[in-house]
Protein backbone atom coordinates (compact mmCIF):
# COMPACT_ATOMS: atom_id res chain seq x y z
CA UNK A 1 0.00 0.00 0.00
CA UNK A 2 3.02 1.96 -0.43
CA UNK A 3 6.28 3.09 -2.45
CA UNK A 4 9.59 3.24 -2.04
CA UNK A 5 12.45 3.81 -4.49
CA UNK A 6 15.53 2.85 -4.68
CA UNK A 7 18.31 4.63 -6.72
CA UNK A 8 21.48 3.49 -7.85
CA UNK A 9 23.87 5.67 -10.47
CA UNK A 10 25.00 2.44 -12.33
CA UNK A 11 28.72 4.26 -13.27
CA UNK A 12 29.76 1.16 -15.57
CA UNK A 13 26.82 1.53 -17.95
CA UNK A 14 26.42 5.25 -16.89
CA UNK A 15 22.34 4.95 -16.31
CA UNK A 16 20.37 5.97 -13.42
CA UNK A 17 18.71 3.09 -12.29
CA UNK A 18 15.52 3.30 -10.30
CA UNK A 19 14.18 -0.02 -8.16
CA UNK A 20 10.16 0.95 -6.94
CA UNK A 21 9.33 -0.99 -4.31
CA UNK A 22 5.28 -1.40 -4.04
CA UNK A 23 2.98 0.34 -5.92
CA UNK A 24 2.92 3.49 -8.39
CA UNK A 25 -0.98 3.88 -8.59
CA UNK A 26 -2.70 7.45 -7.91
CA UNK A 27 -1.19 7.67 -4.41
CA UNK A 28 2.40 7.72 -5.23
CA UNK A 29 2.34 8.62 -8.86
CA UNK A 30 3.44 11.66 -8.80
CA UNK A 31 6.23 11.61 -6.34
CA UNK A 32 7.50 9.16 -8.28
CA UNK A 33 7.61 11.25 -11.45
CA UNK A 34 9.57 13.85 -9.60
CA UNK A 35 12.16 11.52 -7.92
CA UNK A 36 13.21 10.30 -11.11
CA UNK A 37 13.22 13.39 -13.25
CA UNK A 38 14.84 15.09 -10.46
CA UNK A 39 18.00 12.73 -10.40
CA UNK A 40 17.81 12.42 -14.09
CA UNK A 41 17.79 17.03 -14.34
CA UNK A 42 21.16 16.35 -11.48
CA UNK A 43 23.12 13.88 -14.43
CA UNK A 44 21.35 13.95 -17.63
CA UNK A 45 21.78 9.92 -18.27
CA UNK A 46 19.34 7.47 -19.98
CA UNK A 47 17.51 5.12 -16.95
CA UNK A 48 16.66 2.38 -16.25
CA UNK A 49 13.40 1.00 -14.21
CA UNK A 50 13.78 -2.08 -12.84
CA UNK A 51 10.47 -4.09 -12.13
CA UNK A 52 12.06 -6.96 -9.84
CA UNK A 53 10.16 -5.24 -6.68
CA UNK A 54 7.23 -3.59 -8.31
CA UNK A 55 3.39 -5.09 -7.73
CA UNK A 56 1.16 -3.08 -8.88
CA UNK A 57 0.96 -0.03 -11.23
CA UNK A 58 -2.57 1.88 -12.83
CA UNK A 59 -2.83 4.39 -15.11
CA UNK A 60 -1.46 7.34 -13.29
CA UNK A 61 1.54 5.47 -13.30
CA UNK A 62 1.70 5.01 -16.75
CA UNK A 63 1.07 8.71 -16.67
CA UNK A 64 4.17 9.06 -14.93
CA UNK A 65 6.19 6.73 -16.70
CA UNK A 66 5.08 8.70 -20.37
CA UNK A 67 5.35 11.88 -18.70
CA UNK A 68 9.03 10.76 -17.65
CA UNK A 69 9.53 9.31 -21.50
CA UNK A 70 8.78 12.31 -23.12
CA UNK A 71 10.88 14.78 -20.76
CA UNK A 72 14.39 11.95 -21.34
CA UNK A 73 13.15 11.96 -25.37
CA UNK A 74 13.40 15.75 -25.37
CA UNK A 75 16.96 15.65 -24.76
CA UNK A 76 17.31 12.10 -26.57
CA UNK A 77 18.28 10.17 -23.90
CA UNK A 78 16.53 6.72 -23.06
CA UNK A 79 14.36 4.90 -20.35
CA UNK A 80 14.35 1.49 -20.48
CA UNK A 81 11.92 -0.56 -18.43
CA UNK A 82 13.46 -4.17 -17.16
CA UNK A 83 11.84 -7.29 -15.13
CA UNK A 84 8.56 -6.61 -15.40
CA UNK A 85 6.00 -8.97 -13.52
CA UNK A 86 3.62 -10.66 -15.85
CA UNK A 87 0.29 -8.88 -14.34
CA UNK A 88 2.41 -5.77 -14.86
CA UNK A 89 3.63 -6.93 -18.39
CA UNK A 90 0.02 -7.57 -18.91
CA UNK A 91 -1.18 -3.85 -18.99
CA UNK A 92 1.52 -2.79 -20.66
CA UNK A 93 0.42 -5.23 -23.67
CA UNK A 94 -2.99 -3.88 -23.16
CA UNK A 95 -2.58 -0.24 -23.56
CA UNK A 96 0.32 -1.28 -26.16
CA UNK A 97 2.67 1.07 -24.27
CA UNK A 98 4.82 -2.02 -24.72
CA UNK A 99 5.47 -0.13 -28.30
CA UNK A 100 6.57 3.26 -26.54
CA UNK A 101 8.82 1.37 -23.90
CA UNK A 102 12.29 -0.23 -24.60
CA UNK A 103 11.41 -3.61 -22.30
CA UNK A 104 14.23 -5.51 -20.96
CA UNK A 105 14.55 -8.69 -19.39
CA UNK A 106 12.12 -11.00 -21.73
CA UNK A 107 12.68 -13.35 -24.30
CA UNK A 108 12.49 -11.09 -26.95
CA UNK A 109 16.11 -9.29 -25.48
CA UNK B 1 -29.62 -18.76 -6.33
CA UNK B 2 -28.58 -16.55 -3.84
CA UNK B 3 -27.03 -13.55 -4.26
CA UNK B 4 -24.82 -11.76 -1.45
CA UNK B 5 -24.09 -7.99 -1.79
CA UNK B 6 -21.53 -6.16 -0.08
CA UNK B 7 -21.40 -2.19 -0.14
CA UNK B 8 -18.61 0.08 0.56
CA UNK B 9 -18.43 3.93 0.70
CA UNK B 10 -15.35 5.73 1.03
CA UNK B 11 -14.15 9.69 0.96
CA UNK B 12 -13.26 10.76 -3.10
CA UNK B 13 -9.72 10.60 -1.83
CA UNK B 14 -6.77 8.97 -3.22
CA UNK B 15 -5.63 7.31 0.00
CA UNK B 16 -8.86 5.39 0.14
CA UNK B 17 -7.87 3.40 -3.41
CA UNK B 18 -5.75 0.81 -2.41
CA UNK B 19 -8.71 -0.02 0.86
CA UNK B 20 -10.80 -0.66 -2.46
CA UNK B 21 -8.49 -2.68 -4.06
CA UNK B 22 -7.93 -4.74 -0.83
CA UNK B 23 -11.38 -5.08 -0.07
CA UNK B 24 -12.10 -6.15 -3.77
CA UNK B 25 -9.29 -9.08 -3.16
CA UNK B 26 -10.65 -10.26 -0.42
CA UNK B 27 -14.51 -10.96 -1.86
CA UNK B 28 -12.31 -12.11 -5.10
CA UNK B 29 -10.53 -14.52 -2.86
CA UNK B 30 -13.07 -15.77 -1.07
CA UNK B 31 -15.28 -16.49 -4.19
CA UNK B 32 -12.13 -19.07 -5.03
CA UNK B 33 -11.33 -16.76 -8.15
CA UNK B 34 -7.65 -17.61 -9.27
CA UNK B 35 -4.67 -14.93 -8.77
CA UNK B 36 -5.55 -13.84 -12.43
CA UNK B 37 -8.43 -12.98 -12.00
CA UNK B 38 -8.13 -11.24 -8.54
CA UNK B 39 -5.45 -9.16 -9.96
CA UNK B 40 -7.54 -8.65 -13.08
CA UNK B 41 -10.33 -7.22 -10.28
CA UNK B 42 -8.28 -5.45 -8.08
CA UNK B 43 -6.28 -3.61 -11.50
CA UNK B 44 -9.89 -2.37 -12.77
CA UNK B 45 -11.65 -1.45 -9.91
CA UNK B 46 -8.44 0.72 -8.94
CA UNK B 47 -8.93 2.41 -12.55
CA UNK B 48 -12.84 2.61 -11.88
CA UNK B 49 -11.86 4.37 -8.60
CA UNK B 50 -9.53 7.22 -10.39
CA UNK B 51 -12.22 7.85 -12.84
CA UNK B 52 -14.62 8.51 -10.23
CA UNK B 53 -12.11 10.56 -8.29
CA UNK B 54 -11.65 12.79 -11.06
CA UNK B 55 -15.82 12.95 -12.60
CA UNK B 56 -17.81 12.32 -9.73
CA UNK B 57 -19.71 14.97 -8.30
CA UNK B 58 -19.80 14.10 -5.32
CA UNK B 59 -18.06 13.91 -2.17
CA UNK B 60 -18.27 9.77 -1.49
CA UNK B 61 -17.17 6.82 -4.29
CA UNK B 62 -19.99 4.08 -3.29
CA UNK B 63 -19.05 0.77 -4.31
CA UNK B 64 -21.27 -2.87 -4.55
CA UNK B 65 -20.17 -5.66 -4.79
CA UNK B 66 -22.71 -8.27 -5.93
CA UNK B 67 -21.79 -11.91 -5.73
CA UNK B 68 -23.46 -15.25 -7.10
CA UNK B 69 -21.93 -18.59 -7.55
CA UNK B 70 -21.18 -17.86 -11.54
CA UNK B 71 -20.28 -14.11 -11.09
CA UNK B 72 -19.00 -10.96 -9.44
CA UNK B 73 -20.66 -8.00 -10.63
CA UNK B 74 -19.27 -4.58 -9.49
CA UNK B 75 -20.85 -1.09 -9.50
CA UNK B 76 -19.19 1.72 -8.79
CA UNK B 77 -20.49 5.27 -8.33
CA UNK B 78 -19.89 8.51 -10.45
CA UNK B 79 -17.64 6.78 -13.39
CA UNK B 80 -18.10 8.70 -16.82
CA UNK B 81 -17.32 6.74 -20.27
CA UNK B 82 -16.56 10.43 -21.57
CA UNK B 83 -13.66 12.04 -21.08
CA UNK B 84 -13.76 15.89 -21.32
CA UNK B 85 -11.66 16.71 -24.62
CA UNK B 86 -9.80 19.61 -23.10
CA UNK B 87 -8.10 17.50 -20.20
CA UNK B 88 -5.09 17.20 -19.35
CA UNK B 89 -5.00 13.72 -18.90
CA UNK B 90 -7.57 12.88 -21.49
CA UNK B 91 -5.33 10.57 -22.47
CA UNK B 92 -4.05 9.00 -19.04
CA UNK B 93 -7.98 8.84 -18.34
CA UNK B 94 -8.66 6.59 -21.49
CA UNK B 95 -6.05 3.97 -20.71
CA UNK B 96 -7.74 3.53 -17.34
CA UNK B 97 -10.87 2.70 -19.30
CA UNK B 98 -9.65 0.77 -21.60
CA UNK B 99 -7.47 -1.46 -19.01
CA UNK B 100 -11.00 -1.73 -17.70
CA UNK B 101 -12.64 -2.73 -20.81
CA UNK B 102 -9.70 -5.30 -21.36
CA UNK B 103 -9.57 -6.96 -17.60
CA UNK B 104 -13.71 -7.33 -17.01
CA UNK B 105 -15.80 -9.65 -18.93
CA UNK B 106 -18.84 -7.32 -19.67
CA UNK B 107 -18.71 -3.38 -18.23
CA UNK B 108 -21.90 -1.26 -18.79
CA UNK B 109 -22.01 2.47 -18.27
CA UNK B 110 -25.01 3.83 -16.85
CA UNK B 111 -26.41 7.49 -15.37
CA UNK B 112 -25.12 6.32 -11.59
CA UNK B 113 -21.29 5.28 -12.78
CA UNK B 114 -20.46 1.77 -13.97
CA UNK B 115 -21.25 -1.96 -14.02
CA UNK B 116 -18.22 -4.54 -14.05
CA UNK B 117 -19.02 -8.12 -14.32
CA UNK B 118 -16.35 -11.12 -13.99
CA UNK B 119 -17.75 -14.41 -14.61
CA UNK B 120 -16.16 -17.22 -12.50
CA UNK B 121 -14.75 -19.88 -14.86
CA UNK B 122 -14.43 -23.58 -14.24
CA UNK B 123 -10.88 -23.78 -14.30
CA UNK B 124 -9.96 -27.02 -16.26
CA UNK B 125 -5.79 -26.91 -15.45
CA UNK C 1 -9.82 18.65 11.77
CA UNK C 2 -11.06 16.50 8.90
CA UNK C 3 -12.95 13.76 9.34
CA UNK C 4 -13.07 10.99 7.24
CA UNK C 5 -15.98 8.01 7.14
CA UNK C 6 -15.64 4.46 5.14
CA UNK C 7 -18.83 2.48 5.52
CA UNK C 8 -19.31 -0.88 5.02
CA UNK C 9 -22.22 -3.65 4.57
CA UNK C 10 -22.18 -7.29 4.72
CA UNK C 11 -24.40 -9.93 4.47
CA UNK C 12 -25.42 -11.19 8.15
CA UNK C 13 -23.41 -14.48 7.29
CA UNK C 14 -19.91 -15.70 8.95
CA UNK C 15 -17.95 -16.29 5.83
CA UNK C 16 -18.08 -12.44 5.30
CA UNK C 17 -16.31 -11.53 8.43
CA UNK C 18 -12.59 -12.21 7.57
CA UNK C 19 -13.78 -9.83 4.93
CA UNK C 20 -14.76 -7.32 7.59
CA UNK C 21 -11.56 -7.69 9.03
CA UNK C 22 -8.97 -7.78 6.25
CA UNK C 23 -10.85 -4.01 5.53
CA UNK C 24 -10.39 -2.83 9.57
CA UNK C 25 -7.05 -3.94 8.81
CA UNK C 26 -6.12 -1.78 5.96
CA UNK C 27 -7.88 0.90 7.92
CA UNK C 28 -6.10 0.27 10.31
CA UNK C 29 -2.69 0.20 8.56
CA UNK C 30 -3.13 2.94 6.62
CA UNK C 31 -3.58 5.01 10.31
CA UNK C 32 0.16 4.26 10.73
CA UNK C 33 -1.38 2.31 13.75
CA UNK C 34 1.07 -0.13 14.94
CA UNK C 35 1.07 -4.13 14.25
CA UNK C 36 -0.37 -4.92 17.82
CA UNK C 37 -3.05 -2.21 17.81
CA UNK C 38 -3.99 -3.21 13.82
CA UNK C 39 -4.67 -6.72 15.71
CA UNK C 40 -6.90 -5.39 18.35
CA UNK C 41 -8.85 -3.74 15.48
CA UNK C 42 -9.17 -6.79 13.92
CA UNK C 43 -9.85 -9.13 16.51
CA UNK C 44 -12.56 -6.86 18.30
CA UNK C 45 -14.20 -5.88 15.06
CA UNK C 46 -14.59 -9.63 14.72
CA UNK C 47 -16.05 -10.31 17.81
CA UNK C 48 -18.25 -7.79 16.88
CA UNK C 49 -18.94 -9.06 14.46
CA UNK C 50 -19.95 -12.30 15.49
CA UNK C 51 -21.96 -11.44 18.50
CA UNK C 52 -24.07 -8.97 15.60
CA UNK C 53 -24.40 -12.34 14.04
CA UNK C 54 -26.14 -13.93 16.72
CA UNK C 55 -28.13 -11.08 17.51
CA UNK C 56 -28.71 -8.47 14.86
CA UNK C 57 -31.99 -8.69 13.76
CA UNK C 58 -31.18 -6.88 10.28
CA UNK C 59 -30.20 -9.64 7.45
CA UNK C 60 -26.87 -7.20 6.71
CA UNK C 61 -24.14 -5.87 9.62
CA UNK C 62 -23.68 -2.34 8.35
CA UNK C 63 -20.16 -0.75 9.54
CA UNK C 64 -19.21 3.06 9.85
CA UNK C 65 -15.42 3.51 10.60
CA UNK C 66 -14.28 7.26 11.07
CA UNK C 67 -11.07 8.23 10.92
CA UNK C 68 -9.57 11.15 12.34
CA UNK C 69 -6.21 12.15 12.77
CA UNK C 70 -6.66 11.46 16.92
CA UNK C 71 -8.25 8.02 16.74
CA UNK C 72 -10.12 5.61 14.74
CA UNK C 73 -14.03 5.21 15.71
CA UNK C 74 -15.73 1.65 14.49
CA UNK C 75 -19.58 1.53 14.98
CA UNK C 76 -20.83 -2.39 14.46
CA UNK C 77 -24.76 -2.60 13.53
CA UNK C 78 -27.39 -5.08 15.44
CA UNK C 79 -24.46 -5.41 18.97
CA UNK C 80 -26.10 -6.61 22.07
CA UNK C 81 -24.37 -6.01 25.30
CA UNK C 82 -27.31 -8.23 26.90
CA UNK C 83 -26.77 -11.79 26.32
CA UNK C 84 -30.36 -13.73 26.80
CA UNK C 85 -29.47 -15.97 30.01
CA UNK C 86 -30.83 -19.31 27.99
CA UNK C 87 -28.29 -18.85 25.17
CA UNK C 88 -26.09 -22.44 24.86
CA UNK C 89 -23.17 -20.19 24.22
CA UNK C 90 -23.74 -17.04 26.44
CA UNK C 91 -20.05 -17.57 27.89
CA UNK C 92 -18.64 -17.45 24.96
CA UNK C 93 -20.67 -14.59 23.63
CA UNK C 94 -19.60 -12.63 26.75
CA UNK C 95 -15.88 -13.32 26.21
CA UNK C 96 -16.76 -11.71 22.90
CA UNK C 97 -17.35 -8.35 24.65
CA UNK C 98 -14.89 -9.21 27.28
CA UNK C 99 -11.96 -9.29 24.63
CA UNK C 100 -13.88 -5.74 23.01
CA UNK C 101 -13.96 -4.31 26.05
CA UNK C 102 -10.12 -5.45 26.81
CA UNK C 103 -8.72 -4.44 23.37
CA UNK C 104 -10.37 -1.41 22.84
CA UNK C 105 -9.86 1.97 24.45
CA UNK C 106 -13.64 3.21 24.49
CA UNK C 107 -16.41 0.63 23.74
CA UNK C 108 -20.45 2.12 24.12
CA UNK C 109 -23.49 0.64 23.45
CA UNK C 110 -26.50 2.44 22.09
CA UNK C 111 -29.98 1.23 20.49
CA UNK C 112 -27.82 0.55 17.18
CA UNK C 113 -25.32 -1.51 18.10
CA UNK C 114 -21.95 -0.78 19.74
CA UNK C 115 -19.07 2.47 18.80
CA UNK C 116 -15.77 0.87 19.56
CA UNK C 117 -12.45 3.32 19.56
CA UNK C 118 -8.93 3.34 19.52
CA UNK C 119 -6.69 6.14 20.02
CA UNK C 120 -3.68 6.59 18.17
CA UNK C 121 -0.72 7.55 20.29
CA UNK C 122 2.29 8.96 19.31
CA UNK C 123 4.64 6.02 20.31
CA UNK C 124 7.85 7.06 22.13
CA UNK C 125 9.72 3.89 21.21
CA UNK D 1 -8.68 -16.68 5.57
CA UNK D 2 -8.75 -20.11 6.50
CA UNK D 3 -7.84 -23.44 8.27
CA UNK D 4 -5.92 -26.24 7.53
CA UNK D 5 -4.96 -28.48 10.38
CA UNK D 6 -2.12 -31.21 10.29
CA UNK D 7 -2.54 -33.76 13.01
CA UNK D 8 0.44 -36.40 13.67
CA UNK D 9 0.43 -39.10 16.51
CA UNK D 10 3.32 -38.78 18.99
CA UNK D 11 3.78 -42.56 19.45
CA UNK D 12 7.03 -41.62 21.86
CA UNK D 13 4.82 -39.24 24.18
CA UNK D 14 1.33 -40.94 23.45
CA UNK D 15 -0.34 -37.93 22.44
CA UNK D 16 -1.82 -36.20 19.74
CA UNK D 17 -0.66 -33.37 17.92
CA UNK D 18 -2.60 -31.11 16.13
CA UNK D 19 -1.05 -28.40 14.07
CA UNK D 20 -3.86 -25.47 13.26
CA UNK D 21 -2.65 -23.39 10.37
CA UNK D 22 -4.61 -20.44 9.69
CA UNK D 23 -7.11 -18.55 11.90
CA UNK D 24 -9.93 -20.74 14.38
CA UNK D 25 -13.02 -18.22 13.81
CA UNK D 26 -16.00 -18.43 13.70
CA UNK D 27 -16.25 -19.91 10.10
CA UNK D 28 -13.88 -22.84 10.61
CA UNK D 29 -13.84 -23.76 14.62
CA UNK D 30 -16.95 -26.22 14.55
CA UNK D 31 -15.15 -27.78 12.11
CA UNK D 32 -11.80 -27.40 13.67
CA UNK D 33 -13.52 -29.38 17.45
CA UNK D 34 -15.03 -31.86 14.66
CA UNK D 35 -11.67 -32.52 13.88
CA UNK D 36 -10.02 -32.94 16.86
CA UNK D 37 -12.91 -35.26 18.95
CA UNK D 38 -13.06 -37.43 15.65
CA UNK D 39 -9.01 -38.15 16.60
CA UNK D 40 -9.38 -37.96 20.00
CA UNK D 41 -12.34 -40.47 20.12
CA UNK D 42 -10.65 -42.95 17.77
CA UNK D 43 -8.09 -43.40 20.01
CA UNK D 44 -7.72 -41.68 23.37
CA UNK D 45 -5.21 -39.87 24.49
CA UNK D 46 -4.45 -36.77 25.83
CA UNK D 47 -3.45 -33.76 23.24
CA UNK D 48 -1.46 -31.35 22.29
CA UNK D 49 -2.56 -28.40 20.03
CA UNK D 50 0.29 -26.03 18.66
CA UNK D 51 0.07 -22.41 17.78
CA UNK D 52 2.85 -22.21 15.28
CA UNK D 53 1.11 -21.56 12.49
CA UNK D 54 -2.15 -20.59 14.48
CA UNK D 55 -2.55 -16.69 13.16
CA UNK D 56 -5.69 -15.68 14.50
CA UNK D 57 -8.46 -17.57 17.28
CA UNK D 58 -12.08 -15.78 18.03
CA UNK D 59 -14.40 -16.29 21.03
CA UNK D 60 -16.09 -18.85 18.40
CA UNK D 61 -12.08 -20.59 18.69
CA UNK D 62 -11.99 -20.35 22.44
CA UNK D 63 -15.52 -21.97 22.65
CA UNK D 64 -14.50 -24.60 20.31
CA UNK D 65 -11.29 -25.37 22.65
CA UNK D 66 -13.42 -25.01 25.89
CA UNK D 67 -15.68 -27.44 24.73
CA UNK D 68 -13.06 -29.61 23.53
CA UNK D 69 -10.83 -29.28 27.01
CA UNK D 70 -14.73 -30.25 28.64
CA UNK D 71 -15.05 -33.92 26.50
CA UNK D 72 -11.17 -34.73 27.59
CA UNK D 73 -11.68 -34.31 30.96
CA UNK D 74 -14.75 -36.59 31.31
CA UNK D 75 -12.54 -38.73 30.45
CA UNK D 76 -9.41 -37.85 32.91
CA UNK D 77 -7.16 -36.95 29.52
CA UNK D 78 -5.66 -33.40 29.54
CA UNK D 79 -4.94 -30.79 26.68
CA UNK D 80 -1.99 -28.28 26.20
CA UNK D 81 -1.46 -25.68 24.41
CA UNK D 82 1.89 -25.16 23.57
CA UNK D 83 4.01 -21.89 20.79
CA UNK D 84 1.15 -19.81 21.25
CA UNK D 85 1.90 -16.31 19.22
CA UNK D 86 1.64 -13.43 21.65
CA UNK D 87 -1.37 -12.06 20.04
CA UNK D 88 -2.94 -15.04 20.77
CA UNK D 89 -1.38 -15.72 24.18
CA UNK D 90 -2.73 -12.16 24.83
CA UNK D 91 -6.66 -13.32 24.37
CA UNK D 92 -5.83 -15.98 26.33
CA UNK D 93 -4.82 -13.94 29.30
CA UNK D 94 -7.85 -11.33 28.64
CA UNK D 95 -10.21 -13.70 28.84
CA UNK D 96 -8.16 -15.73 31.41
CA UNK D 97 -8.56 -18.94 29.96
CA UNK D 98 -4.95 -19.50 30.69
CA UNK D 99 -5.89 -20.70 33.46
CA UNK D 100 -8.44 -23.39 32.28
CA UNK D 101 -5.64 -24.49 30.11
CA UNK D 102 -2.09 -25.76 30.45
CA UNK D 103 0.57 -23.55 28.01
CA UNK D 104 3.62 -24.67 27.18
CA UNK D 105 6.83 -23.58 25.20
CA UNK D 106 6.67 -20.31 27.39
CA UNK D 107 9.12 -19.01 30.19
CA UNK D 108 6.40 -19.90 32.87
CA UNK D 109 7.60 -24.01 31.78
N1 LIG E 1 0.85 7.85 -26.22
C1 LIG E 1 0.14 8.08 -25.13
N2 LIG E 1 -0.71 7.15 -24.70
C2 LIG E 1 -1.42 7.35 -23.58
N3 LIG E 1 -1.34 8.44 -22.83
C3 LIG E 1 -0.52 9.41 -23.20
C4 LIG E 1 0.27 9.27 -24.35
N4 LIG E 1 1.00 10.38 -24.47
C5 LIG E 1 0.67 11.17 -23.43
N5 LIG E 1 -0.25 10.60 -22.66
C6 LIG E 1 -0.81 11.23 -21.45
O1 LIG E 1 -0.18 12.47 -21.20
C7 LIG E 1 0.27 12.59 -19.86
C8 LIG E 1 1.75 12.64 -19.75
O2 LIG E 1 2.24 13.13 -20.85
P1 LIG E 1 2.75 14.64 -20.99
O3 LIG E 1 2.08 15.21 -22.20
O4 LIG E 1 4.23 14.56 -21.00
O5 LIG E 1 2.21 15.41 -19.70
P2 LIG E 1 3.01 16.14 -18.50
O6 LIG E 1 2.98 17.59 -18.86
O7 LIG E 1 2.23 15.80 -17.29
O8 LIG E 1 4.40 15.60 -18.44
C9 LIG E 1 -0.29 11.46 -19.16
O9 LIG E 1 -1.46 11.89 -18.51
C10 LIG E 1 -0.60 10.46 -20.26
O10 LIG E 1 -1.76 9.77 -19.97
N1 LIG F 1 -15.17 -21.35 31.80
C1 LIG F 1 -15.73 -20.92 30.68
N2 LIG F 1 -15.43 -19.68 30.24
C2 LIG F 1 -15.99 -19.22 29.12
N3 LIG F 1 -16.84 -19.91 28.35
C3 LIG F 1 -17.17 -21.13 28.73
C4 LIG F 1 -16.64 -21.71 29.90
N4 LIG F 1 -17.15 -22.92 30.03
C5 LIG F 1 -17.96 -23.12 28.98
N5 LIG F 1 -17.99 -22.05 28.18
C6 LIG F 1 -18.84 -21.93 26.96
O1 LIG F 1 -19.51 -23.15 26.72
C7 LIG F 1 -19.33 -23.63 25.40
C8 LIG F 1 -18.53 -24.90 25.32
O2 LIG F 1 -18.67 -25.53 26.42
P1 LIG F 1 -19.64 -26.80 26.57
O3 LIG F 1 -20.50 -26.54 27.76
O4 LIG F 1 -18.76 -27.98 26.59
O5 LIG F 1 -20.56 -26.79 25.26
P2 LIG F 1 -20.69 -27.89 24.09
O6 LIG F 1 -21.91 -28.67 24.43
O7 LIG F 1 -20.82 -27.06 22.85
O8 LIG F 1 -19.47 -28.72 24.06
C9 LIG F 1 -18.71 -22.53 24.68
O9 LIG F 1 -19.71 -21.82 24.02
C10 LIG F 1 -18.04 -21.71 25.76
O10 LIG F 1 -18.11 -20.35 25.45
Amino acid sequence: MSLLVEVIFDEKENKWMFFPKGEIDIYTSSKFKEEVLNHFNSNQTDIIIDGTHLNYIDSTGLGALISILKKLREKDFKIYLSNLKTNIRKIFDITELDKLFIIRGEDSE
Amino acid sequence: MNKDIVKLQIPKEPSYISLVRLTASGIAYSMALNIDEIEDIKVSIGEACINSLNFSEEDEISLTFIIDEEKLSITVSGVKENIPEELDEKRERELGLLIIKSLMDEVVFNEKGIEMIKYIEDDIQ
